[in-house]
C-alpha cells in the first residue's frame, strides 16, 4: 500500500476531528479549496474492512464504528449478586401470602420495608405487581413469577413447606435476639442503601 | 521571601557552555532598552528581575558574574528609588542582602564567617540556574503540539457504554429459612414472672409480735428470721422484719436499740 | 496489505468511539479480556503516516491527528486556553520535581504563589493533589495527571523536555541549602580555585 497523500490525510484528519459530519464542500473550502473527492473515495476504500467507516448519510461524510462491531458500543455486564436478608424475607413474604401489599408485608415482617427491597425482587423478575387492592388507597400488591418458580425448582407455590413442617424443621424455634436486633437493623428503612448490598457479593 | 542566599564572584571561570547546556540558554532573554528596566511589573519578584539580569550578561548561567549581578540590581534599586517609584518590600530585602554580600565578597578572606560568601553566592547561582531551567522548560512545554490546539482527539466519539446489571441469587433453603424466622419473630410473646419466695410484711408483722410476746430480754433482729431458709426467702424476711419492727416502735408494741452503726439491731417488747 | 483480524478490529473501533484516552487493561476488560497488546501495536503501525495516529500518553491510548497538519486543523476558537508565565512556571515546576509542596514551589520561583495559580492548573485537570508530605505540618503535595501528558503529547514523565539533561545537572535536586554547601565542599576538594564545578554531574 502506498502511503496517503497529504490531501488524503488532511480529509482524514479534518473528518476525524469534526465535530459534525461534513460534505464534502464544507471539508473543501476547510482545506482551502481542495478537490476533496478522490481523496473521499481513497479514504473510504481504505477504511473498507477495517473497525471503522467512512460513510456518506445524506451527503455528509462521517467516520463511524463498523457496523457488525457495533455491539462493542454498548456492553452489559452481568453482577451476580446474593439476595440481602430482608429481600429475601420480602420475598418469602410474598411467597407464601400472595397477593400481598407492602403495608401487609411490613406488618407481617415487623419491620419497615425500604422501597429498594421491592425494587430489588422486581429486577430479578421474581415478584411482579399483581394490581391493586379494592380497598381505600387502593394498595399495589404484589404476587410471584413463573421465573421464581422455576429458580427455586418449585412446580407451584404448594410446595412450599407448611407451618408445621417449618416447626417440625426448627424453622420456627426463637432465635437468638441479639441476631434479630440485627437483622431488624439490616432490614429498615433506615439504611436503604446498605441494607440490600450489604450482604451481596 | 527568604533570603538566605546572596552571591559571590566565581566569574574567574568564565565557562564555555557545551552542548547539553542548550536548555539552560536564555532564549526567552530579550534585547531590551535600559529605560525598560524600570518597569516594576515585568518581574515576578527580585530573584526573576536577577535571571534577567543574569541572562544579559550573555553567558551561561555558571558562569555569570554575581559582583556584576549584584551592581546591576543595585543601580537599579537606585534608580527605581530615585524615581519615587514604588518598591515591593521583596525588592529592597533583596538590595540589602546583595549590598551586605558584596562587601563580604570585597573583604579579605579570614575574616569571613560561616557561611562564606563564596557559598552564599553558589547557592544564588543555583537558584538562578534552577529558575532559569524552569522557565526554559515551561517553554518547551508550551511549544509541544498540544491537544485541542495542534493535535485533535476525535471530534464525535460515539461513546462506550457498559450498562451494569444485577443477576440475583438465592436458594431455596434461604427463602424458607427466612419465613421461618418471620414468622419465629413475630410470635406473640408471653412473659412468665415465675415464683420467688418472698416473705410479706403482714406474715412478718404477725411472726415479730409473736416472738415478742413471749420474750422479755432483748432479742437481736437476725434471730426472728425463720432458721433453715434459703438465702433469697432469708434476704427477703429481713427486709420484711426489719420493716415490721420500725411499725412495731412506730405504734409503740416494741423498744428498737443498736449501740454502733451497723451493730446488730435489737429488739425487746414493751410492757403495758 | 492483509486485512485486520477481528481483534484489531474491535480495538480499532473501541478507541475510536471512546470518550477518553483507555488503557490496555480497560480495553482489554471491554473485549471480554482479550489479550489487546499485539493489536495496538498492529494499530500503532498501521496508523504511521496516515492523517491520524495512535498514540499512548500515560499508559492511555488515544487517537489523534497527525502534528504536522495543525495548521489546517487549527480552529477560529482555540480549545486551549492561555496560561500565564505564572501559571506555566508552576506547571513546569510541579511536572519536573512531582511531588511538589507549594512552599518547593515558592522556593524555586522565589516569589509567594497566588492560590488561583494552582486552582488554574488543578481545574484545567493537569495538577493534582497527591497526598501531604510527611514532614511537620503535613503540607499538600502536588503531582501531574494523565491529562497533562495526553494534553501535552508525552508518553510519560521521562518525556519531559531536557529532564534527563536537568537531572544530571542537579537542577532537579530537592531545594536544600545543606546539600547546596556539600556540593561547594565536592566542587571545592576537587578544583580548589574555582569552585566552578558545583553543578557536576
Amino acid at each position: 500500500m502506498s502511503p496517503p497523500d497529504d490531501l488524503v490525510r488532511a480529509v482524514e484528519a479534518t473528518l476525524f476531528a469534526a465535530e459534525e459530519p461534513m460534505t464534502a464542500e464544507a471539508i473543501s473550502t476547510h482545506l482551502g479549496d481542495a478537490d476533496v473527492k478522490a481523496a473521499l473515495a481513497e479514504l473510504c476504500a481504505h477504511y473498507e474492512g477495517r473497525g471503522v467507516r467512512l460513510v456518506e448519510r445524506g451527503r455528509r461524510w462521517q467516520f463511524q464504528t463498523a457496523p457488525d462491531l457495533a455491539h462493542l458500543l454498548r456492553r452489559e455486564r452481568m453482577d451476580v449478586r446474593r439476595l440481602s436478608r430482608a429481600a429475601t424475607e420480602v420475598l418469602a413474604i410474598v411467597a407464601y401470602h400472595e397477593p400481598v401489599s407492602r403495608a401487609e408485608i411490613e406488618a407481617i415482617r415487623g419491620v419497615q420495608t425500604a422501597k429498594g427491597t421491592l425494587d430489588v425482587l422486581l429486577e430479578a423478575g421474581w415478584v411482579r405487581v399483581a394490581g391493586r387492592r379494592e380497598v381505600p388507597g387502593r394498595p399495589v400488591i404484589y404476587a410471584t413469577t413463573p421465573d421464581f418458580l422455576s429458580h427455586f425448582g418449585l412446580a407451584s407455590r404448594r410446595d412450599l413447606p407448611g407451618i408445621d413442617e417449618l416447626r417440625a424443621a426448627g424453622l420456627l424455634d426463637p432465635v437468638d435476639d441479639d441476631l434479630v436486633a440485627e437483622e431488624l437493623e439490616r432490614g429498615t428503612d433506615r439504611e436503604p442503601a446498605t441494607g440490600e448490598s450489604a450482604d451481596s457479593d | 521571601m527568604s533570603v538566605d542566599f546572596a552571591g559571590s564572584e566565581l566569574s574567574g571561570a568564565a565557562s564555555a557552555p557545551d552542548g547539553s547546556d542548550d536548555w539552560s540558554v536564555a532564549a526567552t532573554a530579550e534585547e531590551r532598552d535600559d529605560a525598560l528596566y524600570l518597569e516594576l511589573d515585568g518581574w515576578e519578584g527580585p530573584l526573576d528581575l536577577l535571571l534577567d539580569l543574569a541572562r544579559r550578561q550573555k553567558v551561561d548561567l555558571r558562569g555569570i558574574s554575581i559582583l556584576e549581578l549584584v551592581d546591576q540590581y543595585l543601580t537599579y534599586i537606585e534608580r527605581a528609588e530615585a524615581l519615587r517609584l514604588e518598591l515591593a518590600a521583596d525588592y529592597l530585602v533583596m538590595a540589602a542582602w546583595l549590598a551586605y554580600l558584596k562587601s563580604a565578597l570585597l573583604l579579605p578572606k579570614e575574616e569571613q564567617e560561616d557561611p562564606s560568601p563564596e557559598e552564599l553566592a553558589l547557592r544564588l547561582q543555583l537558584r538562578l540556574q534552577r529558575l532559569g531551567a524552569m522557565r526554559e522548560a515551561a517553554a518547551r512545554l508550551m511549544a509541544r503540539d498540544r491537544l485541542g490546539r495542534d493535535v485533535f482527539a476525535r471530534g464525535a466519539p460515539e461513546g462506550l457504554r457498559v450498562d451494569r446489571r444485577n443477576r440475583w441469587q438465592c436458594d431455596w433453603y434461604s427463602l424458607v429459612q427466612a419465613y421461618g424466622q418471620v414468622k419465629a419473630r413475630t410470635q406473640p410473646v408471653v412473659h412468665l414472672v415465675r415464683e420467688r419466695a418472698v416473705m410479706t410484711l403482714d406474715s412478718a408483722l404477725s411472726r415479730v409480735s409473736a416472738m415478742l410476746g413471749v420474750n422479755l430480754d432483748w432479742m437481736e433482729l437476725r434471730d426472728f428470721l425463720p432458721p433453715h431458709a434459703e438465702p433469697q426467702l432469708r434476704r427477703s424476711a429481713l427486709a420484711s422484719s426489719f420493716v415490721a419492727a420500725l411499725e412495731l416502735a412506730r405504734t409503740g408494741k416494741a423498744e428498737l436499740a443498736q449501740d454502733e452503726t451497723f451493730g446488730p439491731l435489737r429488739l425487746k417488747a414493751v410492757r403495758a
